[in-house]
Order: C-alpha cells, then structure tokens, then sequence
C-alpha cells in the first residue's frame, strides 16, 4: 500500500524527522488559506500514487498566497496517469543548498532491509544506480539488531564531511528506519534531503509503502489507505479479497494461483491474444469470490472475451463452477465465456456447468487458443 | 530416493486444529504421510483423528514424538513465531504454508532458523511431496507419480498444471517442491538444484520461476557450473506490467530487474531447456530422462 | 543498584503486570491511613536492602487497619540484618491458591539473560534449585530476538496446565522481560506470583537489581536510589568514585585495582590478619580520591592500621603519595600506616613520602606483614 | 611466538584523540607498537603525534591503513557500538580497555562479533602484550620482559604484580593477556590456554582467576585434559563476602557458587599448580619452565 506524500511526512515528523509545515487541501480556497497561514513562500504538490508528478506540472512553486490558490486551482482535478489529483500538499518551500537521497529498500538477496543513500538527490535514485553507482552508498540492517549507531554515522559521513551534518543526518537515518520498522514498510526514502543556507537538514519529499502483509497489525496504518486515490476496480478486487490487476487486453482472466494466473496471461500472448487483466481468486473455495470475480472482469468494457482457468487443489472445481452459475444468472454475459477447469471435484463441476448450458475443457492451451480466437471475433 | 523428505519423515503437523491444518493434516494422513503429533496451545492431551497426538508446545511434541519434520498452518501474524519454535525445539525441517507473513518478520526468522541449523521451505509454498512416500503441505497427491524428474517452483497452481502434464505424459517425479512465491523464503531454487544433483533418482530437474528478484539468474548460473543433470526452466509473468506486485509479494518487478525476459536470456545463457508454456515441459523433459 | 520491593513494582505496575495496590508508609499513621483506604486486610512490608524480611518480622498480616498501625510501629526503625527500616510498603492481602517464582538473571555461561521459573514459589529459589531442580525450568533469552512468545507460552504451559493461565502468564513474564531490559536490571524476579481463587494472576512481591553500569543513561532508575537504605561509609564512597565494601577486620586497605585489592585482602589474611575493607581507588591519578579513602577508612573505629598498596601503571604513585600527604596534615593519623608502591614515577613518590615523614615499601609481603603486625600492636 | 599480537599487529586507536586514548596511543607508539590508524568521528583528516592518520570512522581507517587490531578507548555507553562498528569493517582481534559497559549491551556485542568473524578481549580489561613485539592496551611496556611463561588474568594490577615479579626473578612471558572482570567478555581463560598451548614459545602459563562465575572451573576441566603444557593458578577474593560485587561486575559471589574454595578445588583437582599469594608464582614456575 503507497502512502501519499503527505502521510508518509507525518509519520515522519511524528518520529521527529525535521519536515517543512504544511497542510493538506481539497479546494482552492484552503490551499490559499494554508499559503496565508505559513506566511511563506509554499510549494504545492499533487498527492496521486504516481511517480514523475513534477514532470506532469502537478508540483509548483508559488510565492504567495495568491498564487497558491491559482496553482492549486490548475492541480486539483488534473489527471496523472491515470489517477485524479484529488488532494495537494501545500508546504513552506525551503531553501536548497544541497539535496542528498536517503532511502530503505527491503533488499531480497540479503534478506534485510538496505540504505541506499547518495549525495546526489533529488532526482530519480535508479538513474543515479545506473549511471554513477559510485554516488550511492548501500548499507543493510540486521533487524535483529537494527540499524547500528556507527552504521548510521558511516552513512552520514558518506553524505557529508561536517560532523555536525553527519550527525544530524545519521539521527534523521535512524528515525526513517524506526518509521520504517514501524510502518511496517517495504520502502520509505526522503528524496531530497535538503541542507538549508543555515546549514540545517530538512526532508522536503517522503515516501513510504507499506507491506500490504503488515496492515491486519497495524490498523492505524490500514487507516491511512485512501481509496479514492487507486483505480475502482482494484478497490472493489480487494474488498472481495481477490488480487486484481487491471491490463490493457480484451481476454479477461480468471485464475486460481498467482504463478497460474502469470502463467495464463503469458499463455494468452503466446497465442496472440492479449489479456485484460490479472486475476488471482486464490486458494480458496468461495462461489461468492467468483461472482464478485465475474462483476469485476465484466466491468472493463475492454474485455470480449472471459477464460476461466482453475487447477483444483484446495480450491474445488464444482464451486468455482456454482459461482459462474449464479454470477451470469443474476447478469447475464454479453462476452463468451470459455472454462478450463480440472483437480478437485472436477466431474461435478462440468455436470453443473453443462446442465446449465456452459461446456468445459480440461486442457489449458486449448482454452486459451478458444479464448483469444473469441476475442479477436472468431468462432467459438 | 528423493530429497528433504522419505519414508524417514516424521511430521508434526502446527495449527492441526485449526481449519486449514486440520482438513491438510487428514489429506497427509490419507496420502501416508507419517504424521505423529500436532501442536494447538491449549488443546495438549487431545486426540486428532483418533489416532495423532496433539500438544500445547513444539517442544512438548518433539519431546514425545521425535518428530523431524514441521508443517505450518497458522495464521500470518503467528507464522514468524510458529517457525521460530519449530527450530528451537530441533525440527530440522519446516515448511510453512501460511500465506501472508509480513516480510520483517522474515528478516529476523530466516537469521534464527539457520542459527539452529534447520532448513525452512516457505512461507506462502504448497509444501513438497515425495510421490509415494511421504506429503508435506497441500500439493494434491493424486497429480504426482514417482520417477525421474525433480519438480521445484515458485508458485503453487502452476507447479500442479506442470507436474499434471508430465504425469499424464507417463513422467514421473522424484520430489516436487514448491520454494514459495514471497521475496524471503527459507529455501531457495539453488539449495533444492544442489540437492537435485545430489539425488541418485532425479534424472532431470524442472524449475518453474517468474518475475522477481534473482533467484532465477542465480539458479541459472549454478546449473551452468555446477551441475551436470539437465534443468528445464519456465518463467511466469511474461507479460506484467513493471511495478505491480503480481499476487504473490515475491512476484514484481523493480524497475528494469526482475524481468522474464533476463531470467529467460539467463536460462539461455546457462544451457538450459526453456519452456515456453507449461506444456513445453513435457516434450523437454521427455528429450532429457 | 538494588529497588525496594515498592519501587521494583511500581515499574512492573507501569508495564502492565497486575500488582495489588499499596502505597508507601513512614510513619504508623499514613500506614493505618493506607490500610483504611485500601479497605481491605493488608500486608504491611519492610523496605529494606536485606534478604530474609518476613524470618526477621519485617512482614505482617494486618486484618484491620488499627493492626496496621500497630505492626508499622513495631517494623519501623527495626534493624534487619545492620539496616534500618525506614518505610514499610502498606499493600492489600492477595487470597492465595498457589505460589510461583519468575526470574530473570543475566547468566555468564549463556551470555544472556535466563529466566528462572518455578511451580514451587513463595520460597527461595536456590533452595528449590539445590533440593528438587526438576521444578525450575531455565529459558535463555537471545537478546538479538527478545523473549519469543513461544518461550513465554512454553514457560507458561510449564507453570499451569490451564491454557488461560499459561497464556496470563505469558503476558506476565513478557513484561518482565521487558521491564528487565528497559530498567537494565541484573536480576528481577516476581516471587511469589499467585493465582488468586477467582483464577487471576497477581505479582505479590517483586525484586529488581540493577546493573550500576547502566545508572548513566537511565537518569529515571538512577533517581530510585535510596541512599538512606545504605551504609553510610558505602554511600560515601561511592559519591567520592571509590568502591568500597565494609568487611569485620582491623587492617584498612586501600589500593588500585579490584584485582590487586582483593589479592591484597587475600594476602593481610594469609599473614593472619583481618582486613577491615575492600577499597580500590581505581585507575586514575587523583590525590582527592586517595583523600577521600583515608577519610573513609579512619572513619571505621575498627581499624587498628592502614595499608596502602599502589602498583601504578596508569597510576602515578606521586599522586598518590601526595595524596597521602595531604589527608594526614588536614587530620593526623590514630594508627599507623604501612605504604607500598611501586611503578610510575616510584621515586618521586618515595622522595616525598621520605620529606614528610613517611618510609615506603616496595614489596607487597613485606608491606602486608607489617600491617598485620601493626594492626595486632605489635612493633612496626 | 606468542600469542594474538605480533610483529605483525597493525593496530587502530578508537578513542584516539580522547584523554584515555591519547595517552595511551602515545605509550603504545614508545614501547614500538605499529600504531597504524586513530579513530574520531569528526577528526578524520588529523594527524596523531604527527604520524598517525585519524579516521572519521573504523570502515575508512581499514580501507585506507590495513588495520588488523583495534584497541577501544572510548566512554561505556558508546563501547558496544565501537566494538560492532570494529568487527563489521573486518578487524581481526577487538580489544576494549573500557570498564562499565552495561552487561546487557554485552548479550548483543558477543553474537555480533563472533559473527564476523572477529575475537574480542574484554571489554573492562587492560588489553595485552607480546613483551619485545607490540602491546595492545594498557600493560605497563617496563615490568615486562620476553620469555617462556603465558599469562592470562582477569584482572589488571594483578596481573602487573606477578609480572613484575616474575621479570625481578628472571622469568620472562611470551605473552601476557588481561581479559577482563566483566560477566561477559569476548575472550575467556579456555580460549588463551588453548592459544598458549599451541604456541611453541611458551613453556608454562601462569593464570589469575577471581571470584564470581565458574570460568576457572572450566578452564582446570581443560588444563586436564587438553593440555599438556604446566598452568599454575592463583584466585583473587579468597576473604571476599558473598552477594558483594568486589570492584570488578563479574567478581560476585552468588549464593553458594563462584567461591575461591571451589575454584582453588578445581585447580588442584586438574593438578595444576595453585599460588597461594601472588609471589608464589615465581617458585612454582621456575620449577616448571
């Protein structure tokens, strides 16, 4: 789960991070009446899950309140890839003199969580990676022992040659990596982090996403989730409690497995087919998860044609078979459907489905092939 | 013969009262696995199917039983410490199935179970089977038949539509493991080819991977330099998006690393068969055992 | 630093273990004003530094508050084992079913913190573990992890059978733990912890050690000593950076290491004297601190000569001379002194001790048999 | 020979430009011992006596010097960081004069070291020295003098007193080693015995336990039966009070256990040599070199 901006930077300055002031506004008229408030020239920033906000023109600089409220105006509603700018930060705008990146990785080759920091912030860390590798510094985290005060210090020291700035930005690195710990993170940077004319460190960006897998413990964090801000059907996917992700495809899938489903998209463009989404029902045996499977697929009017693809282990065939039953008697399918479905149960599950007018196959490039054929407008 | 698991094995079975334990623990069961103790705080002294002993503790159950192997059906936020348990009581290996462990909590578990010396598969893994000997996790017994081939996986649907295919086709398998699809899991693709390689019954090894980390580019240069049997490899999510954790946690790419397109080149690079759908298995395999 | 049983289970109170209420009494007024508010039979408490409390009369069932009252004035300013009682701890009468010990130590072999736990409480623990050691069970804490909650269960399991205790307990021996860890004890144990006839669970008395060598950064715990709780000599010491230990002989000591001091103690008794201290000045080179030793060593009417012994290395044995030389013009010696030292800066030490009237030895047994000698009234 | 420290010592001051550190860097460098690198976060870049780089931490002073020792003077609450930050860059041997360090930080600096690969002496402890070759500490240079006895202690002035002794009667040491009156610490009597046993300049060890723990016990259990080089032992505390820590945090009698009686039972009962008081030594190893 992505934190906007503005959650991450409270959760940071709750932990004591040095953060600019700045609130949050919705409309225009808040956004001036923040502005006035700080008395500052302030920044206002698009809070959308999307990378590359500066370039879309959703992060601008306004000298007054006045301009704020303008610049706010211009954001506010703007579409970044695809998603709504429905909120902004609106924050002091600092004074740069230099920007530093300072980020954790969960890193799985050392099983740890790993700094990565570098002088050269501010701009995208992958980039820095791949051109100048020397300018990162990466140092990883025995959580058993968490991060190290020394370890902490060799990282300041690496951004800067002034102990005092060392030290100041090894205190910042151990709050991340507690705001880290705490969160339950699988990332969280400050990038920039900014050494100010009076040579102070302030963290002008911050980043943090969460381990959806921490989120059942740490219901404040859960809070924090702002559905408004991701695609509806992934929403209304994981309210059902089935991993959905939405595709650029017209075959719509419905998979039972993650490395299944992976495997059935890939097998959809082998045969020339693209898909519509990933869809993951998981190992369960629910028909209300293949209702809510078939809403969510039909919704995309992308999608001409739908393959069902499930390997019955724990999950059973015949229920997957009753959810499709139900799901097309309540809606009725403008798309044609083709079902693969073998393992557990699997004869009461074609009984169910042909008695109901559907056929069944148990051979899954053969579905597939039939699946792409129908959405490309062939016969059946 | 096999790996990781035989006719040797002796499973205790944590979470056996639970609803996932209970219904896999009767499937082990039914399959011939030597299941000789659950474990359920609070429920020591019961009986499950009238005929496996449940104790409060690991400890308690390794103490009684000898039990040398742990499978784990807890919910995600008791899998760290249902692990952890299992190794300080001596199992030697344990394989978790939970899905959903929180991956800080792998941090500190994988540390301590390689402290006390045992192997962990998982978590989020179906478990292995030795086709006719012994079944740990949730791997349908009826898709596997003994013989030649060593299946180990990524993921858990994927791995029974393979071993499906190659058991149709008249190929057996000498042990089908599935490693897990999150980004720390216990046991890894190169720890199960070395054990492959060691195994006089496995002839061929497949290895279904996808998008994601290393791993597969590791695996790759260890079959090109270590290994002498021949190793098929498939890679899933050929065709997802960068940045989008693909159901399983371990299953993303990051930026330009983790792509199918570089473990497949590695595959290539390594000598490797390379499957390019499921089904490719089978005549791969059938060109190697 | 030992707490006093109040103060040990303020802390654990504030951690979350259930502790009866109570509050603390110096005089037999507040104690019987305690009682009564309490409302209920209470236990009125020595504390004092000092095992044995309850053999020595410290501990009193009071039914009513005028017995309160009563027992408070009997147990204050009762002398137990050389200490006064200065406050009792008022606290209401737990129902007992049954008695358990949880302990924790810091344990050499282990490296780590172990805890001790026991069915059979109430009692003292080296007794049960020298009598019938099946009923401790040991668990190590790998301080990397902290207390596993597997191991709370397993110790839980191990003390009741009922899985609503065990898991009661769990919790229990988890705050301990934490309560250890945070105050930097060396030991602490809740003994007895009872479950009440309602099935509760309830620390009726509690023991916290803590390690001196944390008393720096742990200003709060620091606060919790009880100076008046303490020998005065020790106290006196301990603020001049002395360490220092009352012993029963007559030969005073004073030297540099602990290792030197106690072979110096050793070695007055092979020669058949009785040494009156252990007294390391320790490693520095401060005339004051060897100022400060002689006050505290004439202090004790015992004391029938004065030995010092000075091996200087980082010591500078001018200093100490000096130091000699100066305590004895503020108050002259009543007894003799017998001086040996040797290493840096020997001679200077020689020359100013000759100046002022002292001789110097530069062997240990000499200097050692001299003392016993003087300290016996035999001749120098 | 000798034992941990040679001509090949390349040491690092931690702590170099503090008062303790200073001074003692200084008699380092007198006595001829190859200081190579200081320490001080926010001094790197400094010169120490004109010849010794100062580093801003042990990472850059390795890179830069090849330091293969390190000697910590630094205050107690900041001891257990200087010896992780010393084992993480690589440093071979951690020694640390600092006294005070909390026991508890101790639980996590052991693990930590022994994971890397490093042995640590002390911390509480007055470091050790190859009489003629190098000196890591605080031993005083002077009352030392090369020869065939090993000496191994818990305590510091101690210590200088039977070396002392032993150089005015003519008997020189290999090496001598303070390890420390701490509860815990890196590097215990066993471990220095079995070193002096495997070093061909030593002839006999002289050994200076104290009160608290049974480390001498365990150590006589080796003497008898690993070794066959002469240990003469002597144990400080013989008059000491239980339940009183007696200067040193580990020399504390507990209940019954941790006394000088059994500790001197011991010694006898592996037929080791025992010095009554600290001049005995002299005897009793002139009989044995």
């Amino acid at each position: 789960m992505n934190l906007h901006e503005y959650q991450a930077k409270e959760l940071l300055r709750a932990i004591g991070v040095p953060i600019p002031p700045g609130d949050i506004a919705t409309t225009p008229d808040e956004a001036e009446a923040i502005a006035t408030r700080l008395g500052t020239a302030v920044m206002v920033k698009a809070q959308v899950h999307a990378g590359g906000r500066g370039k879309a023109g959703g992060v601008k600089y306004c000298p007054t309140p006045a301009v704020a409220r303008e610049k706010a105006q211009a954001i506010l509603g703007m579409d970044i890839k695809g998603l709504t700018v429905e909120k902004v930060l609106v924050t002091t705008a600092a004074d740069i003199a230099s920007e530093a990146y300072v980020g954790i990785i969960v890193d799985r080759a050392r099983k740890a969580p790993v700094f990565m920091v570098s002088a050269a912030g501010g701009i995208d860390i992958e980039e820095v990676a791949a051109t100048t590798p020397e300018k990162i510094m990466y140092e990883a985290v025995d959580t058993r022992y968490g991060l190290l005060p020394f370890q902490a210090m060799q990282m300041g020291f690496f951004l800067y040659k002034d102990v005092k700035l060392a030290r100041q930005a090894a205190a910042i690195m151990t709050q991340l990596y507690d705001a880290f710990m705490e969160a339950g993170c699988s990332l969280a940077e400050i990038n920039p982090l900014v050494v100010t004319p009076t040579n102070e460190l302030i963290a002008v960006d911050g980043k943090m996403v969460i381990d959806d897998n921490e989120l059942d413990r740490k219901p404040s964090i859960a809070a924090l989730r702002d559905e408004s801000s991701e695609a509806p059907s992934e929403v209304d996917a994981r309210n059902a409690n089935l991993t959905f992700i939405k595709l650029d495809g017209n075959v719509g899938c419905c998979v039972n497995g993650a490395g299944l489903a992976m495997a059935t998209m890939d097998l959809v463009k082998y045969y020339g087919g693209e898909p519509a989404n990933f869809l993951d029902i998981g190992g369960s045996s629910n028909p209300e998860k293949v209702v809510n499977a078939l809403r969510i697929i039909t919704a995309d009017p992308n999608v001409k044609a739908i393959l069902f693809n499930i390997f019955g282990g724990i999950t059973r065939t015949d229920d997957v078979a009753n959810g499709i039953v139900t799901a097309t008697k309540q809606s009725p399918l403008k798309v044609p459907i083709v079902i693969r479905l073998t393992g557990t149960n699997e004869e009461i599950a074609v009984k169910i489905l042909q008695e109901n007018g559907f056929s069944a196959s148990s051979d899954m490039d053969e579905a597939v092939q039939r699946a792409v054929a129908l959405a490309k407008g062939g016969a059946a | 013969m096999s790996i990781f698991i035989d006719n040797s094995t002796k499973l205790l079975v944590q979470g056996i009262t639970g609803r996932d334990g209970s219904f896999h623990a009767k499937q082990m069961l039914e399959y011939g696995t030597n299941v000789v103790a659950g474990v359920t705080p609070g429920k020591g002294g019961q009986m499950f199917e009238g005929k496996v002993p449940v104790f409060d503790t690991v400890a308690d159950a390794v103490k009684a039983t000898g039990a040398n192997t742990s499978v784990i059906y807890v919910p995600p936020m008791y899998a760290a410490d249902a692990m952890m348990e299992a190794a300080a009581a001596g199992v030697a290996l344990i394989v978790c199935i939970t899905e959903g462990v929180p991956v800080l909590d792998m941090t500190r578990v994988y540390p301590f179970v390689k402290e006390h010396g045992a192997r962990l598969i998982g978590p989020n893994c179906p478990g292995l089977i030795t086709p006719g000997a012994s079944k740990v996790g949730i791997i349908p017994g009826r898709i596997c038949t003994p013989g030649p081939v060593g299946v180990v996986s990524r993921s858990g649907t994927l791995t029974y539509e393979v071993v499906y295919q190659l058991t149709r086709a008249g190929i057996g398998q000498s042990t089908c493991v599935g490693i897990g699809g999150d980004p720390i899991n216990g046991t890894n693709f190169i720890d199960c080819l070395a054990a492959f390689e060691a195994d006089p019954q496995t002839k061929a090894v497949a290895m279904m991977g996808e998008i994601g980390g290393t791993d597969e580019q590791e695996a790759a240069e260890f079959v090109r330099t270590k290994m002498k049997k021949p190793v098929v490899g498939f890679i899933a999510g050929q065709t997802a998006p960068p940045g989008r954790r693909m159901g399983h946690a371990g299953a993303i790419i990051s930026g330009s690393s983790g792509t199918a397109a570089e473990k497949i080149a590695a595959f290539e690079a390594a000598g490797m068969g390379v499957a390019k759908r499921p089904l490719d298995f089978v005549e791969l395999l059938k060109a190697r055992v």
